[in-house]
C-alpha cells in the first residue's frame, strides 16, 4: 500500500487515525469543548462555582465560566469553555457496518421474485400518540426520500401503510391479516423515552400474539434512537436519521428473503 | 395593524374579491352540513355549560356517561337537552350529576318529550345552559378589566411562547419565567395523544407526553399564576391552548368558562393531520367558534401545518386558500375580524436562493389579504437541524420577517426545534433573539418598499393568482359539497381524507327535526337568558 | 424565621438549595447539558461513535448526536445533547464572599487620609505583549466603569497608569520610583495561557526585586482568570469580568490602609 | 461597486467636496513632514528590496545588522544606500550580506561618499534596489494571471477570514478548511507582541500568541498552500497580513515579495492602539503605500479599531474623518480607489433602540461617499459576549448589513468572539451564517429604499455633518501640522498621543540635503530600472 496523505480522510481507515485523539479548538490536542447547561438556582457566584463543579466533573479542565444569566429568580444559564482531560479513542468505536450491500431497484425485485417466489408483505405504521408520518412515508410512499421512490414503489413488495397513531393491538391484527413479513414502525417523539415505551410495548405485544419463529421481522425507525439498542427493545434493527428506502428494502430483501447461502442469519442490529 | 397609508404591496381589488367569493362558494355546503348534524362532543358541550363537570373513579367525565346513556336510550337526533331535562322534571334525579351518576349505571329511562314537556324540558335546559353562557360573557367582561387594568404589549407583533413540559406544575414557572422575559402570549401545548381522546381528562395533570394534558383544572391554575404574573408585570398575559381533535367543543366551552384568551382551532387541521372525519369537524368546529366568538377569544388557525408534509413554495397557494376557507368558516360563526390568528409559517428551505425575500413575498400576501386580522406568525421547523447555532440564526430572520411585515402574533422559534421540545433555557435564548430584532431592527419597516414589479411584489401575485386557480378548481368540482371532494384527493398537505373515514363518525348523528341545543340557540342570537 | 417560599430565591441562602441538584432542561432532575466539540477524524460512523465515547466519558448518558458536519477532510464537529449522570452540590462550592465592605468614594478618601495619612500610590499597567488597555482603564481612568468614577477620581489616591505592553522591568522600576502601595496589572489575551504566564514573571520580578515584606500589594485583573488561583499566580489578589472600581477602591482601602483592629490581614483571595 | 443606479442615500455634493478637500488641507503637511523624514524600518526595507535577508545565530536580521552600523558610523540622515553600496564599491565586501555581517562586529568603516563615488554608489544601489522592485512587479504580474486563471469569487461582498493559531502548521490547514467553506480571503492575525519589535523575524514559526508572526518564511508557506487551494477550487484565495506597527516598512516589502494580496495597513493605527511615535509612523507608512501602490495589495484600514474605544454612535464622525484621511494619505502615495480598503464596523451596542437600522446608516455613508473603493466591513467585537448564541445571532445582521448596503470585503465575524481567539468550528459556523445570508437576503437591496428625510438617511446626513465640523476644527488649529495636535489631543479612539513620545521615535531621522533611496525613486517614478 502506498502511503496516503491523511487530507484524503474521507475514507480513511481507522488504522490512519492516531490511537488516541483529543477535541480540537484549533491546536491539536488542546482538547477545547463548549457546554452549556441550566443549573435550578438563582444567579451568583455560588451558581458560578457550582458551574464550574459539574464542568470539573464532565472532565473539563480548566473550565471558564464565559457567560451566566439568570432566568427568572431560580435557575441560571451558563456556557462554559474549556479542555476535556478525556481522551478518545477511535478505534475502540465499534462501528456497526452496513451488514447487507445495497440493492437496486430492480435486483430487489429479481431476489424476491426469484427467491421468495411471492411479494413481500411490509406493514407500516406510526404507533402510540405519535402523528409524526413524515418520516415513515418517506419510507413507505412512492414519493420516497433524497431522491430515491419509496418502497410501494417495488411491484414485488406489498406495503400496508396504517398512519398515524395506530394502537399496539390494531397493528398486530392487521399484520396478522396480511400475513406481514415485516412490521416497520417509526417513533419520532422522543420526550420522556415515549419512544422506548412503545417500541418495547409493541415488541412484546407481538412475541406475545404470535408463537415463538413465526413473529414477522421488526424494524423500528426514527431520528433519536440509540445506535445498538435493538436488542433491549426487542426489535430486530433500527434505522436512524437520514435513512433512506433504499437502504430500508435491501435490508429487508438481505432479512426476509433465503438466497441460498448465508442470507437472513445476521438478524439483529 | 399595519402603521402605513398605502400597502406595500399592491393587489388588484377584483382578485382578492374574486378569491373571497369562491371561498364563500366552496364552504357554504360545509356549513349546510355543519348546521345538519350533531355531534357527541356538542352535546357534552352543552352539558358542561349547564354546569355538569367532574368524572368517576375511572376517570370517566359524567358528561360522557351521560350523553352515551342518552344516545343508547333514545339516539342522538334530537340532541341530549330535550331527554336529559325532560328526565329532570321527571324527577329521575335532583340534579344533573346525580342524573349522570344513575344514567352512568344505564338505571334512568330517558325519552324524547312531546308537546308540553317538550318545551318545559327546553325552557330548563335554556336556563342552565344560560348560566353557563353568562359565565363566558363574564370572564369576557373580566378579561377586558385586566387589560385595561394591566394594559397590553406595548409592541407588535405579540410575542407568543410555547410551554410543554406535561407536567402542569413544571409548567406554571416556566410560563411565568417566559413572561417575565418578554412572552405576552403563554400557550401550552397538549400531550400527544389527547386529541384522539374522546372525552377531557380531568383535574390537575402531571403525565402528558411532550405536552401537557388540556383540563379545566390545567386551565385554571395557569390562568391564576399568569394572572398574578400580569399584576406582577404590568401587562396582561394571554393564555393559550388547542380548540382541536376530538373534543373540540368542549375544549372550547372550557376556555370559555376559564378565560383562556387565544385558542388554536383549525378548519380543516385534524381532518388532515389527526385523521378525524371531516363531518364531525366541521360541525364541532362550528359550535367551537361559536363559542369563541361569544368568549373574546382569539382563534390561531393552522395553516403552518401543511408546510411541514408539503413544499413551503409549491404549496403557498394552500395556505392561501385555507386561510380564506378559515376566514369564512370564522366569519360565519360569528368571529370578529380581530379575533381572526390566520396561520403562516417560515418554511422555505433556507438554502433556496433569495428564500428569504421569498418568506417576505408570502408574509406580505397574508398581511395584505387580511388587513385587520392579528395574523400569526409561525418559525421555521422543518428545516431546523441539530446545529443549534444555525437554528437561533434562521429564526432571528424569521423574526425580521415578522416585523417587517407587521404580523400580529409571533410565536417564537427555538434553536432545539429539531432536538427536544423547548428547553428552558431555549426560551429565554430565544426571547432575546426577538427582543434583539424587534428593538434593533423593527423600524426597518420605514425603508422597505419592495417595488411594484420586483420580485416580491411579482411572488406574492402569483401565489394569489395560484390560490384563486385552485379555488376555481375545487368549486368546479361536482357533487354537493365539493371542499370535501378536494380534502379526499389529497390537495391540503398533501394528506387524503375521505368524508366517510376517519376517526370520530361513529359520533355524529343527523340532526332531526326536533332538535334542540340551547347553547346554539343563544350564541346564535346572543340571548343571555 | 419565617418559611420563605423558593421564588425569592435571588438572595437565597445555600441552605435553602437541595442538597444535590442537576442540571434542567425542561423537569427537574433531568440532567441535561449541550455539548459542541470539533474531533480530529473524518466524518462517518466512527466519528459519530468517537462522538459518543467522548460524551460517555464526559458521563452524558444517554447522549445522542444530533447534528455532526465535516469540517474538510480531517475534522467533524459534532452537537449532542444529553443528560449528565453528574450530581451538583451548591453547599460544597468554596464561594469567595467579598471580604471587604464596599465604601464609598467619600469613606475612601477619609480612610486614606485619616488611617494612612498620605496617599496611597498605585500602579497600573498591561504588561507583556498585552494592548488591551479597556479594562485596567475602566478601573484607574475618571471616566470609570459601569457608572462609578475610576481610582484616579479619588484625591487621595495618586494613579500612574502605565498604559499597554509595559515590560516587567519597566513596570518593577516604576513601582520602586513611585513607592507604589499597590500594583494593578491587566491580562486580558491567554492564548496558549499568556496571561498566567506573564502574572507568575511579573510577581516573580516583584519578589526578587523587594525586600521580603516590602513588595508592593499585587492585584491582577482580566476576564479569563481562574478563581482561587491567586496563590498559585503569586498576586494579592485577582479581579475578574464586570469588576467595578468602588470595589477595586474599598478592597484597596481594605487591604493597605490599617484601621485599628483587623485590617489589611486577609490578604489572598 | 454596487449595481444601483440611483444611490440609496443622497449627499449634498458640495459636503462631500468640502469634506475631501479639508481632509487634503489637514493631511498635507503630514506628508510633508514624511518626506522630510527617514526611519531605520525604511531603510531595512531598502536592503531588503536589494536582496539581503537572513539572521544571525541569535535570529537578529542582518538588515538590522546592517543599518545599525551605518547609523553609528555615518548617521542615516543620507539614507543607508550610499555607505553600504559605497562600502561594497570599495571592497569592504564581496556582497550585501557579508557586509552585513562584518559590519554586525563592528569592523567596516562606513562614510558618506561624495562626487562621483556617491553618482556611483548611487547607480550600484539602484540596481540592486530595482532587482527587488522587479520582483514585485513579476509578483503582481504573477497575481494577474492566477486571478485570470481561477477567477475572482462571484458575489460581493468578498469573504474575509481570520487564523490565529500562533503555529503557521496549524494555520495552514485552517486556512484551507476556511477557504474550501468559502472564505475568499485569508488574513494570518500577527502574535501579539510583534508590532513592538524593531525587526522581522526569521522563518517559519510556530510560537505567537493569539497571532502567528510574519515573517517571509511564513508569507511564502501560506502563499504557496493557497496557490494549491486556490487551483482546488477554481478561485483565486487572497491572502492578508499586516504591515503595522514598528517595521510596516519591511513587512510591506515581504509582502510585495511574496505576493501577499492584501494589508492591514492605517495612518494612524499603530500611533492610536501601539503607542508608536507619530513621525515614525506617518514616515513608515508612506513607503509602505508606496510599496502597496506598486504591488498591487489592496489596504484595509483600521477604523473599526477606534470603535472599541470609543462608543460607536458619538464617535461615527470620527471613523469618517479616519476614513477621508486614509484615504488622502493613499492617494498621495499612489494607491487607486480600487486598493482602498476603507474600514468600519458593526459596534453600536445592539440594545440601542434602531441600533441595526443606525449602522445601516453609518455604513451607507461610508459607501456613498468612497463609492470606488471596495470598504472593509468589519464585525461586532466589543458588544460580542460569552453568550455564544446571541453572538451567531448579531454576526447574522452585521452580515445583512453588509450585503444590503455593498460593502466589498466582509470580515467574517465569530460566535467566540469574546471567548477565544476562533476554533475551527467557529469559522465553519461562521461561514454558513454568511453563505445564508448572502444567498437568501442578498436580493433584499432590491427592496431597500431608506426615504430621504426618513431615520436612516438623516442619520447619515448627520454624521457627514460632524465629520465636516471635526475637520474644520482640526484645520483651524494653529501649529504647522494641525493633525499631530488632534491626534495628541485624544480626537480618535480616546487616545492622547504626543508627536514627541512614543515608541521607535529614536528610529526616526530627518532627512540630509544628499539622503538617497533609490527605492523611492524607483517607486515614485515608477521606473523598474
Ligand atoms: C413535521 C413535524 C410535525 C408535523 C407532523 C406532520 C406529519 N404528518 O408527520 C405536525 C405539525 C403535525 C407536528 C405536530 C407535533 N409535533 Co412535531 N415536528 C415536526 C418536525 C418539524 C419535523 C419532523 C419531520 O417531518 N422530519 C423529517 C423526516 C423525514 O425525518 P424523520 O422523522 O427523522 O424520519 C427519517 C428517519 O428518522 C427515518 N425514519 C423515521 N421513521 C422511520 C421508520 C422506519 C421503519 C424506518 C426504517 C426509518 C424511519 O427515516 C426517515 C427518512 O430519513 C419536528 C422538528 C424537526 N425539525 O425535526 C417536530 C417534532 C418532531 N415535533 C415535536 C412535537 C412535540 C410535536 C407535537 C407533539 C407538539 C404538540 N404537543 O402539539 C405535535 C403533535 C404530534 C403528535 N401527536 O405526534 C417534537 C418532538 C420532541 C421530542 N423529541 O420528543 C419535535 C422534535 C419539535 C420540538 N422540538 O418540539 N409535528
Ligand atoms: C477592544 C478589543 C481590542 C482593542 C483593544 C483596544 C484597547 N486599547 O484596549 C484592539 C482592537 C486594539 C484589539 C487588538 C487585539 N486583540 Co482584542 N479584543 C478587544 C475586545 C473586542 C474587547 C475587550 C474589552 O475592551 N473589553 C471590555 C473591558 C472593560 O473588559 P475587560 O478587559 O474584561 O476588563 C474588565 C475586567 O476583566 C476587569 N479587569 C481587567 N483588567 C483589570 C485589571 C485590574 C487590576 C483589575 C482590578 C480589574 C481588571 O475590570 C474590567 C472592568 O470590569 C475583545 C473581545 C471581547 N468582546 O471581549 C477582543 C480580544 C480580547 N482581543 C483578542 C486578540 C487576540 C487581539 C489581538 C491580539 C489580535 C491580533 N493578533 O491582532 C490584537 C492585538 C492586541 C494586543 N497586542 O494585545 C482576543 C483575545 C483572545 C484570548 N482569549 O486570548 C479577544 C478575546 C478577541 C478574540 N476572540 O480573538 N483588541
Ligand atoms: C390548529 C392546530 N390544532 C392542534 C394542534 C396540536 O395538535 P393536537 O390537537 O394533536 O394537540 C396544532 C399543532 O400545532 C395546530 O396547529
Ligand atoms: C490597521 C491595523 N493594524 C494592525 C492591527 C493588528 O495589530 P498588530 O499590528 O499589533 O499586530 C490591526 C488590528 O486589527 C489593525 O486594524
Amino acid at each position: 500500500m502506498t502511503p496516503k496523505p491523511t487530507s484524503t480522510g474521507a475514507a480513511a481507515d481507522v488504522t490512519e487515525l492516531p490511537q488516541v485523539i483529543r477535541p480540537y479548538g484549533d491546536q491539536t490536542g488542546d482538547g477545547m469543548v463548549q457546554v452549556s447547561f441550566t443549573l435550578p438556582m438563582p444567579s451568583g457566584k455560588r451558581a458560578e462555582g457550582a458551574a464550574l463543579q459539574l464542568a470539573g466533573k464532565m472532565g473539563i479542565e480548566p473550565a471558564i465560566v464565559v457567560h451566566s444569566k439568570a432566568i427568572g429568580d431560580g435557575f441560571t444559564f451558563f456556557v462554559v469553555y474549556g479542555s476535556v482531560k478525556h481522551l478518545v479513542e477511535p478505534h475502540l468505536v465499534e462501528v456497526v457496518e452496513r451488514e447487507f450491500p445495497l440493492l437496486s431497484g430492480k435486483e430487489i425485485n429479481t431476489a424476491i421474485k426469484k427467491h421468495l417466489r411471492r411479494k413481500l408483505v411490509v406493514v407500516g405504521a406510526c404507533i402510540g400518540t405519535d402523528a409524526h408520518t413524515v418520516g415513515i412515508d418517506a419510507i413507505l410512499n412512492i414519493k420516497g426520500f433524497a431522491g430515491e421512490k419509496g418502497l410501494e414503489y417495488h411491484r414485488e413488495i406489498k406495503v400496508v401503510n396504517l398512519g398515524a397513531q395506530v394502537l399496539i393491538p390494531d397493528l398486530v391484527e392487521r399484520a396478522r391479516e396480511e400475513k406481514a413479513d415485516a412490521v416497520l414502525v417509526s417513533q419520532v417523539v422522543t420526550q420522556r423515552d415515549a419512544h422506548i415505551h412503545n417500541t418495547t410495548a409493541m415488541s412484546a405485544a407481538f412475541r406475545e400474539a404470535f408463537p415463538a419463529g413465526k413473529v414477522p421481522h421488526l424494524v423500528v425507525g426514527g431520528p433519536r434512537f440509540e445506535e445498538g439498542s435493538a436488542g433491549t427493545l426487542g426489535v430486530d434493527r433500527i434505522f436512524g436519521r437520514g435513512t433512506t428506502p433504499g437502504e430500508v428494502a435491501s435490508y429487508l430483501v438481505h432479512a426476509l428473503v433465503p438466497q441460498g447461502s448465508a442470507a437472513s442469519k445476521s438478524k439483529g442490529a | 395593524m399595519s402603521s402605513r397609508n398605502r400597502p406595500i404591496l399592491e393587489l388588484d381589488k377584483a382578485d382578492v374579491r374574486r378569491a373571497r367569493s369562491l371561498a364563500r362558494k366552496v364552504g357554504k355546503p360545509v356549513v349546510d352540513i355543519a348546521t345538519k348534524h350533531t355531534t357527541v362532543s356538542v352535546e357534552r358541550a352543552t352539558l358542561r355549560l349547564a354546569g355538569l363537570s367532574g368524572a368517576d373513579h375511572e376517570r370517566v367525565p359524567w358528561v360522557n356517561h351521560l350523553v352515551d346513556a342518552v344516545r343508547e336510550g333514545v339516539g342522538l337526533e334530537h340532541g341530549v337537552s330535550l331527554p336529559v331535562w325532560d328526565a329532570l322534571s321527571r324527577g329521575e334525579a335532583p340534579d344533573l350529576l346525580t342524573l349522570a351518576q344513575k344514567a352512568s349505571s344505564r338505571s334512568v329511562d330517558f325519552r324524547i318529550p312531546e308537546a308540553k314537556a317538550a318545551t318545559a324540558a327546553g325552557k330548563a335546559a335554556r336556563k342552565d345552559v344560560a348560566a353557563g353562557i353568562r359565565t363566558i360573557d363574564k370572564q369576557r367582561a373580566q378579561r377586558d378589566r385586566l387589560i385595561t387594568r394591566h394594559g397590553d404589549p406595548k409592541q407588535r407583533p405579540w410575542i407568543y411562547l410555547i410551554v410543554a413540559t406535561g407536567d402542569i406544575y413544571e409548567d406554571i414557572p416556566q410560563a411565568q419565567a417566559a413572561a417575565r422575559e418578554g412572552a405576552d402570549i403563554i400557550a401550552v401545548i397538549r400531550s400527544t395523544g389527547q386529541s384522539l381522546l374522546d372525552y377531557v381528562p380531568e383535574g390537575a395533570t402531571r403525565e402528558g407526553y411532550a405536552g401537557t394534558y388540556a383540563t379545566q383544572e390545567n386551565f385554571r391554575l395557569m390562568r391564576a399564576a399568569l394572572d398574578e404574573t400580569s399584576k406582577e408585570l404590568g401587562r396582561y398575559i394571554r393564555l393559550t391552548n388547542y380548540a382541536s381533535g376530538l373534543c373540540m367543543p368542549e375544549i372550547a366551552t372550557l376556555a370559555g368558562l376559564e378565560r383562556l384568551d387565544m385558542m388554536l382551532n383549525d378548519s380543516m387541521y385534524g381532518i388532515l393531520f389527526r385523521d378525524i372525519n371531516p363531518i364531525r369537524t366541521f360541525v364541532d368546529q362550528r359550535f367551537s367558534r361559536q363559542i369563541h366568538a361569544r368568549a373574546g377569544i382569539i382563534i390561531n388557525t393552522g395553516e403552518d401545518n401543511y408546510l411541514t408534509t408539503s413544499d413551503a413554495v409549491e404549496a403557498a397557494h394552500t395556505v392561501t386558500v385555507s386561510q380564506l376557507l378559515n376566514e369564512y368558516f370564522a366569519k360565519e360563526a360569528g368571529l370578529e375580524d380581530w379575533q381572526l390568528g390566520l396561520g403562516h409559517a417560515f418554511e422555505i428551505n433556507p438554502d433556496l436562493h433569495d428564500s428569504f425575500r421569498m418568506e417576505l413575498a408570502h408574509a406580505l400576501l397574508a398581511r395584505t389579504l387580511f388587513p385587520d386580522a392579528p395574523l400569526k406568525w409561525m418559525p421555521p421547523t422543518k428545516h431546523m437541524t441539530g446545529d443549534v447555532f444555525r437554528g437561533n440564526l434562521l429564526d432571528g430572520f424569521f423574526n425580521l420577517v415578522g416585523t417587517l411585515t407587521g404580523q400580529g402574533i409571533l410565536l417564537v422559534g427555538m434553536m432545539t426545534e429539531a432536538v427536544v421540545t423547548p428547553w428552558i433555557s431555549d426560551r429565554d435564548i430565544a426571547l432575546q433573539n426577538v427582543r434583539y430584532v424587534l428593538n434593533a431592527a423593527g423600524g426597518l419597516t420605514e425603508d422597505f418598499h419592495p417595488p411594484r414589479d420586483g420580485f416580491i411584489q411579482t411572488r406574492a401575485r402569483q401565489v394569489l393568482g395560484e390560490a384563486i386557480g385552485l379555488l376555481d378548481d375545487i368549486a368546479a368540482e361536482p357533487g354537493k359539497a365539493p371542499l370535501l371532494e378536494a380534502i379526499a384527493d389529497g390537495t391540503f398537505g398533501e394528506m387524503k381524507r375521505p368524508a366517510t373515514a376517519g376517526k370520530g363518525l361513529d359520533g355524529v348523528a343527523e340532526r332531526a327535526d326536533g332538535y334542540v341545543n340551547p347553547a346554539i340557540d343563544l350564541l346564535e342570537t346572543g340571548a343571555t337568558r
